[in-house]
């Protein structure tokens, strides 16, 4: 088994008096996909911004590759290879679709300070930008700007762009919220797609059970800040804590 | 040749406030022309058409409207313009079209000084007379001292330094100088700073302020009441609007450079009567200096052979002419009108809006010793 | 266009490309404007007209750098007048001291750049993590102190006064730069070829190269990355851009080339003086420009540098005639007053921010695209 | 470091400051009765500053406007303030202290007053259609301001104008050798009140709760059933009386006044604001009175740095807290 | 149906130069939840705030009760008892959540005994009682946008997708909550989520491309798997 992608140790922060993240320690596995759950407010998008670099810990430290990247900024996070989408959508709204995830691209490619080539001349670039907006299935709306997507093209789009990074660690908080039941599959494929690449490691919130189940290697179950529970999808939503704090007590799961 | 003989009015009628003044030259300029030419507005038969051009107190687009005036419109003699650094800029243009340029109402001694230029003449006065003058009515000797308030740049200590020079061997001390920077709001503790330069003191203890466009420091002195020192103040005449202030000071004596009742003389008197009929109120520093300017500019080209400007620079150097401050004359080495000053005493009348500069003396241009800023004739 | 619904445009597999006229019109204006001023000194030899030129040379670049940061950056900075007059006090007080040569525009501007380009990186590694406005307050701030340094120091900045200078002679008015048989000036459509020509290509060439490496820079990698800082500064870091190292990257390279515009504008202007280079006034008048042309199209800095120029210089005129035509109406005259024309550009301007937030290099662009 | 720091915000955090440079300003100065005069200048000379930066700051930190043509207002209250004293200069000038009261009072009414219709007719035509633009909004503001500064100079002309003071308030307290100009004195009493009323206004009633929230989000603030264009003119109108009403104080101060007034002191109000924070009507009279202690200690200690102190205090500020010192609205 | 509490009536809107509404008619029954339902972009969330006067119908009526609202301004609206939960929440971020609700309620002062159902409901809002809002997760903040429209009694009340990022125990703790306030209030609610439409709706309605593509029972839809396919292309084997 390869050593872990990504861990964190005794990870910590406090909002004034409040901890919002509590002492979490854990580590990941490239090619394992792991589904981050926990009731509103667990600190879930909170623990993302940490290791993505949005927020400071006020303790403790993460590692990438056994590099400790505690300190780093999250533009120099996200060149080490930790990609991000984000729960509310995040996205460069006067600019074209297509811009968009080609602006994703580029920053990986390192060419954004070059001032010697004319953009639009970097056509393996646009070539590549194009193709995940076909996989994405945003191709027909390539020129128009972000902001004029409805709702569930911009979380594809949000999507897109984490793609197109190319990272070695993908996040992804809620992709699906606020998506129809016809178009969230366009998302779950993708991440499928990318599951299956065995040296990614895949970081999931999602509240949805039939996607957790769906597509879930390992649950990990936070709440109040705190790791409560980790380990197999079907282990962990026996536990009773979980069925307690998730689910409500004697959950029927059919009704989500 | 019969086509009128044209003449440039370069200032600043827009985007500033200063445009006021502008308009006060353009008053003058027009009466002078009116007066020395007995209401024909011609000279040697030809018809004198006065064009305007507005710098918009920007040193580029004077340099810019000038060169039009003496390249397009082909006048024969410029006249501006309204602050020193627009009229800074305008100096080399005159060289480069080799026409006369003549300086009005700018006051700064750099005009006239070693960058200046041969087709430069100057009819205002400039800070030297101001401050020496100012010196003169403060009738030094070895019992003063004085402390200065100026602004910190080169107006001020320019005219600082010409104060302290005509205080040269008076006697008279300089105990302190206190610069602030320009556009202060809050003299208190420049105040705090003169009073206990001079309180410990003997003799007599002025304070002499020079400052041109920061609020009013004369009424921050006052309030603070000097007298409880034995200070006294010690400033310069001012402009119309001005003289208000100066209500505050009954007694006090300085210099001007014009006051309407001051000079007496025939042009003046002319001056004032024909001012206040046309717009209702007296005549002011830059109405007496746009119609000295006029009454120049006719003079030359009256006494002149023939219109170069060859022949025209040769015409005023040490010309002299009658204006509404009495005589004035070219200085042949730098071009620079001498001219009289007046020594005041403030009077308060409470039928006056403003408080009045009473005469006390004419300080002649003789009794000054103006520095000569550069030699034409070299 | 408009009975169309977005959703019924994205289900369109082949949208037809549509003639983007507005973008085509920009061109051709600027086109338009580019060989007036390459053939300035011919077709409009007054002498206003040339100086008015030159100006809009140096204003085109000086504009064009100012909308680098405000239009693609979304950086307000009010110091853009402290790196113009940095270049053109450099230049000036070298050629003072030192007299008319090449080696000092060299020295004396250099000097200036590298100053600018110093106290742009103070600047911008100081200030630019902090929010929007508080770092426009603190250019602002800077601008202020400098404007007070020139006032000061005035045994070197000639004061408020500012001071004349000499440029090499080639560029002097006296300077035959064509002579026929005689030895005289060539004369070339009636207009003489002499240093004032040389002067003119000096401005105007140096000014063209600016203006295109700029247009370089927009239309590279690093432009799109200044947008998508301007757009979402959060997700450009997120997605691993250094935002703060790009911002300060662009306002260095603004500021440098503000320099340069100054180098040029005293190279002309053969005077120096806060009133021409460094004053609030001139900050505005940018602003005014790169707002009227169109923020985050460069090319519109070319369309309002030259409506604004025109304005400052012939409005006036203008107005005379149109107060002169309506003299015997009441009021109307004395709204029209030509001494009023800066009200009469305010109100414009008002409007135009109204209804042309784009701008009209911005608005026309838009017209037939989708 | 920690403990010293609670003990410190115990103590007033950063309310000290101004008590902090008063005390070092003391022991460099050294003579008590100079401290005494500078401090009440300063004071006084902060508290009329507050008033034109406490509008600006309303309208800056609440409705989230930058309005550049702030400092129209307060040019033309000094102006009709000016124009109002001399138009009784009968009451200014007499013998009666109640009359030379009255005579300001009005004066400084009829500038308010103007103000408030004049901050109206401004939120209505100019701001009203570029709310949540900030850019827009320093374009459209900078060109009400040029069109302001024109309508200044054909209505009063560009001579400098001459205000008439009133004579009770005319001169100084001479106790011992400290000096206090009574017309300073009344100025701080203005401010106080006006401040006084304003934290009442914005703390104690559900209107200052209103306005933050539209700040955020008008439409919700609408769909809660409030008029909220309503409540933004208002802000509006009060922030525009408030800087006539301190160009009008201001008149009376200067005596001697040009169109330039406003702009000039423009620099100093968005300072001041920005030291003390974004909306926040405690940190515009914190920022204010620091503002005006310091220009004063500063001027007289060491007078070559006196403009530029303003100024470094501002970067020093905003380094240590980049969001200034009373920041209303955080994040 | 003279028993609608609101009727739309061939509403069209229009967003800058894009067409959006399309005519959309449909009645809400005083009483009860009824749900609008449709894909991403169908215009669900344009209908709402047209109702709501966030933006102008360019033709045709929106009368509640007997009030022509189509013109009127968003505050009168309000005024007339419609509360709006928008799809971003509309929260004060600057405000605590006391401030928050405070806001909502028309005196300024709270009711006890309905202060006490919303901490019921929703405990996360007593704990950060006196936490600025910005500061609250995802979730959280739905919570308070739902408190803010039920502090009070309300004639109406619109909300945009409230389920969306909720925990399934908040869901099923806020079906039951719906049920409650929709005894006392008409509920126009906006759904992706077909099963939690399903277990509140009565009445829906199904809008597609600007459109109304079906007007019925919620009861009927839920039973013809068929018409749910077609409309919504839900496919229920998903979930
Ligand atoms: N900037 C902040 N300041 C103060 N508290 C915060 C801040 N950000 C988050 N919190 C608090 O931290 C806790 C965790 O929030 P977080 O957004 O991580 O939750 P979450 O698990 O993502 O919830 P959800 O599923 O609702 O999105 C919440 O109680 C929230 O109020
Ligand atoms: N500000 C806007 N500018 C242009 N088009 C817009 C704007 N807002 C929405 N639209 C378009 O209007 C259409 C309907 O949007 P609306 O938000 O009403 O859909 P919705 O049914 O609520 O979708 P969702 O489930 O994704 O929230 C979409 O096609 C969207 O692209
Ligand atoms: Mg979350
Ligand atoms: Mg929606």
């Amino acid at each position: 088994m390869p050593g872990p992608s990504l861990h964190t140790e005794n990870l910590t922060i406090r909002f004034g008096g409040h901890t919002a993240v509590d002492n979490v320690t854990c580590a990941f596995r490239p090619g394992e996909l792991t589904v981050i759950v926990g009731p509103n407010g667990a600190g879930k998008t909170t623990w993302f911004n940490l290791v993505s670099g949005q927020l400071r810990p006020s303790e403790g430290r993460i590692f990438k590759d056994g590099q400790d990247i505690t300190g780093l900024a999250p533009s120099a996070r996200a060149k080490a290879g930790i990609g991000r989408a984000f729960q509310l959508t995040n996205l460069f709204p006067r600019l074209s679709v297509l811009e968009n995830v080609r602006l994703a691209v580029q920053a990986r490619q390192g060419a954004g300070p070059s001032i010697m080539r004319r953009a639009a001349a970097l056509h393996d670039v646009r070539a590549e930008a194009a193709r995940h907006l076909e996989s994405a299935r945003l191709a027909a709306v390539a020129d128009y700007p972000a902001a004029a997507l409805p709702h569930g093209d911009q979380r594809k789009l949000e999507v897109a762009m984490l793609v197109a990074m190319q990272p070695d660690i993908y996040m992804f908080d809620e992709p699906t919220a606020g998506m129809s039941v016809d178009e969230a599959p366009a998302i779950l494929d993708l991440i499928a797609e990318i599951k299956k690449d065995t040296s990614k490691t895949v970081l999931l919130v999602e509240h949805k059970m039939d996607v957790v189940r769906a597509l879930a290697d390992r649950i990990v179950v936070l709440h109040n800040g705190e790791l409560v529970a980790d380990g197999k999808p079907d282990e962990v939503m026996a536990l009773d804590i979980v069925r307690e704090i998730y689910l409500g007590v004697g959950a029927d799961e059919e009704a989500a | 040749q019969d086509g009128p003989v044209k003449i440039a009015l370069i200032h600043g009628l827009s985007g500033s406030p200063l445009e006021a003044f502008s308009k006060q030259t353009t008053n003058g300029f027009n009466l002078g022309l009116e007066y020395a030419t007995g209401g024909s507005m011609e000279v040697k038969g030809r018809k004198i058409e006065v064009i305007e051009k507005d710098t918009q107190f920007k040193p580029d687009v004077a340099r810019s409207v000038l060169a039009e005036a003496y390249g397009d419109d082909e006048v024969l003699i410029a006249v501006g313009g309204t602050s020193s650094g627009v009229t800074t800029a305008m100096l080399p243009i005159a060289a480069e079209y080799e026409r006369i340029l003549l300086v009005e109402p700018a006051v700064a001694d750099s005009l006239t000084g070693p960058d200046s230029n041969r087709y430069v003449f100057k009819t205002s006065r400039n800070s030297s007379m101001d401050m020496q003058a100012q010196a003169l009515a403060l009738k030094p000797d070895a019992n003063l001292s004085v402390a200065t308030l100026a602004e910190d740049y080169a107006f001020g200590k320019d005219g600082i330094a010409a104060f302290k020079k005509a205080l040269e061997g008076t006697g008279a001390t300089v105990v302190a100088e206190e610069y602030v920077p320009l556009k202060t709001t809050d003299y208190t503790a420049t105040i705090e700073r003169l009073f206990n330069a001079l309180k410990d003191k003997e003799g007599r203890k002025v304070v002499l302020i020079y400052v041109a466009g920061s609020g009013d420091p004369m009424g921050a002195l006052v309030s603070a009441d000097p007298s409880r020192y034995g200070i006294e103040i010690s400033t310069g005449g001012h402009i119309l609007p001005v003289l208000p202030t100066y209500k505050r000071v009954p007694g006090m004596e300085g210099a001007i450079y014009y006051y309407y009742e001051n000079p007496k003389n025939e042009i003046n008197d002319w001056l004032v009567k024909e001012h206040q009929d046309r717009f209702g109120s007296p005549p002011d520093f830059f109405t007496a200096g746009g119609m000295a300017a006029a009454l120049a500019i006719v003079k030359a080209l009256e006494t002149a052979e023939d219109w170069e400007t060859e022949t025209l620079i040769s015409t005023m150097e040490g010309m002299s002419w009658e204006t509404p401050k009495g005589t004035m004359m070219f200085r042949p080495e730098d071009h620079q009108a001498l001219q009289s000053m007046y020594h005041f005493k403030i009077k308060v009348d409470d039928n006056v809006d403003w408080a009045i500069p009473e005469l006390v003396r004419e300080i002649k241009p003789e009794e000054m010793d103006i520095p000569i800023g550069r030699n034409n004739q070299e | 266009m408009s009975d169309q619904s977005i959703s019924d445009l994205a289900s369109a597999p082949a949208r037809p490309r549509r003639i983007p006229v507005g973008r085509l019109a920009v061109y051709a204006i600027a086109l338009a404007i580019g060989l007036c001023l390459a053939f300035a000194p011919f077709l409009f030899p007054d002498v206003r007209a040339q100086e008015v030129a030159a100006r809009i040379c140096v204003f085109i670049v000086l504009v064009a750098s100012y909308d680098l940061l405000i239009g693609y950056t979304g950086i307000v900075s009010f110091a853009h007048t402290m790196f113009f007059g940095l270049g053109a006090y450099g230049t000036s007080m070298a050629l003072k001291s030192w007299g008319p040569g090449w080696d000092a525009i060299i020295i004396g501007g250099g000097a200036g750049v590298v100053a600018a380009f110093v106290l742009a990186v103070l600047i911008g590694m100081l200030s630019l993590r902090v929010k929007a406005i508080f770092f426009a307050m603190v250019t602002l701030a800077a601008a202020s102190v400098m404007m007070v340094l020139a006032n000061q120091l005035s045994d070197f900045t000639g004061g408020e006064d500012g001071f004349t200078y000499q440029v090499p002679r080639l560029f002097s008015p006296a300077f035959k730069l064509l002579t026929d048989a005689d030895g005289k000036t060539l004369r070339f459509f009636d207009v003489a070829i002499n240093g004032k020509i040389a002067a003119y290509y000096f401005v105007f060439v140096g000014s063209f190269l600016l203006f295109l490496f700029m247009m370089r820079i927009v239309a590279s990698p690093m432009g799109t990355v200044l947008q998508a800082i301007r757009e979402n500064e959060l997700r450009a870091e997120a997605i691993g851009y250094r935002v703060v190292g790009y911002r300060t990257a662009i306002f260095c390279i603004s500021a440098v080339i503000a320099a340069l515009a100054g180098v040029l504008r005293a190279v002309w202007l053969k005077y120096v003086g806060p009133e021409v280079v460094l004053s609030f006034a001139i900050m505005i008048d940018i602003l005014l420009m790169v707002v009227i042309g169109g923020m985050g199209t460069l090319i519109g800095a070319v369309i309002g540098v030259v409506l604004m120029s025109l304005a400052q210089f012939y409005l006036k005129d203008l107005m005379e005639v149109a107060a002169e035509a309506t003299a015997g109406v009441p009021l109307l005259p004395e709204l029209l007053n030509p001494d009023r024309w800066l009200l009469w550009l305010g109100v414009l301007f008002i409007l135009l921010v109204y209804f042309f937030p784009a701008g009209i290099a911005g608005t026309l662009m838009k017209k037939g695209n989708h | 470091m920690n403990a010293f720091s609670e003990m410190l915000s115990r103590l007033g955090g950063v309310y000290l400051l101004p008590v902090a440079i008063a005390l070092l300003a003391f022991v460099l100065i050294g003579a008590p009765s100079t401290w005494v005069t500078l401090t009440v200048a300063g004071l006084a000379m902060g508290m009329m500053i507050f008033l034109m930066a406490s509008g600006l700051s309303l309208i800056f930190g609440l409705m989230d406007v930058l309005n550049f043509g702030h400092s129209a207002f307060v040019s033309f209250g000094a102006f009709i303030a000016a124009s109002a004293l001399a138009a009784l200069a009968g009451w200014v000038g007499g013998e009666s202290a109640v009359l030379n009261v009255a005579a300001l009072i009005l004066a400084i009414a009829a500038a308010t007053a103007f103000g408030a219709g004049a901050g109206w007719f401004f939120e209505r035509v100019i701001v009203k259609p570029v709310y949540k633009d900030h850019l827009r909004q320093i374009l459209i503001t900078i060109g009400a301001l040029i069109v302001a500064e024109q309508l200044l100079l054909a209505i009063w002309g560009g001579a400098p104008v001459a205000v008439p003071r009133p004579r009770v308030l005319d001169g100084s307290l001479i106790i011992g050798d400290v000096a206090i100009e009574i017309y300073r004195i009344f100025a701080f009493l203005l401010g106080l009140l006006v401040y006084v009323a304003m934290h009442y206004a914005l703390n104690r009633t559900r209107i200052g709760l209103l306005i933050r929230a539209g700040v955020e989000n008008r439409e919700m603030v609408e769909a809660l059933g409030f008029r909220i264009d309503r409540l933004f003119i208002g802000v509006f109108m009060a922030g525009s009386a408030l800087a006539a009403m301190g160009g009008a104080m201001w008149a009376g101060y200067q005596g001697l006044i040009t169109p330039a007034l406003g702009g000039e002191l423009m620099i100093l109000v968005f300072i001041v604001v920005i030291i003390g924070g974004l909306g926040s009507i405690e940190g515009s009279l914190l920022g204010a009175i620091l503002v005006g202690l310091l220009s004063n200690y500063v001027a007289f200690l060491f007078p070559k740095l006196s403009l530029a102190s303003n100024m470094i205090l501002m970067m020093a500020i905003l380094l240590w807290r980049p969001f200034g010192l009373k920041p209303a609205i955080r994040g | 149906m003279s028993d609608a509490i609101l009727r739309l009536d061939d509403v069209h809107t229009d967003i800058a130069q894009y067409q959006i509404l399309h005519g959309v008619s449909f009645d809400v029954p005083e009483g009860g939840v009824h749900v609008l339902l449709g894909r991403n972009g169908a215009g669900k969330t344009t209908t709402l705030r047209t109702i709501m006067g966030l933006w102008r119908a360019r033709k045709g009526a929106i009368v509640f009760r007997h009030h022509d609202i189509t013109a009127m301004p968003t505050p009168d609206i309000a005024r007339l008892g419609i509360a709006f939960v928008p799809e971003n929440m509309g929260i004060f971020g600057g405000l605590t959540v006391e401030e928050n609700m405070r806001l909502a309620t028309t005196s300024g002062q709270f009711d006890k005994d309905r202060l006490d159902r919303v901490f019921a409901l929703f405990p996360a809002m007593e704990k950060f009682w006196a936490k600025q809002a910005f500061a609250l997760s995802g979730g959280q903040k739905q919570m308070l946008a739902i408190s803010r429209a039920i502090i009070e009694k309300r004639e109406m009340i619109l909300i945009d997708e409230p389920t969306k990022g909720l925990a399934p125990a908040i869901i099923r703790a806020m079906i039951d909550a719906f049920r409650e306030i929709a005894a006392e209030t008409t509920i126009l609610l906006v759904e992706q989520n077909f099963l939690f439409a399903r277990s509140l709706g009565r009445g829906v309605t199904v809008i597609d491309d600007g459109r109304i593509v079906h007007d019925g029972d919620m009861a009927a839809l839920a039973a013809d798997e068929g018409l749910q396919t077609r409309l919504l292309s839900l496919s229920l084997e998903a979930h």
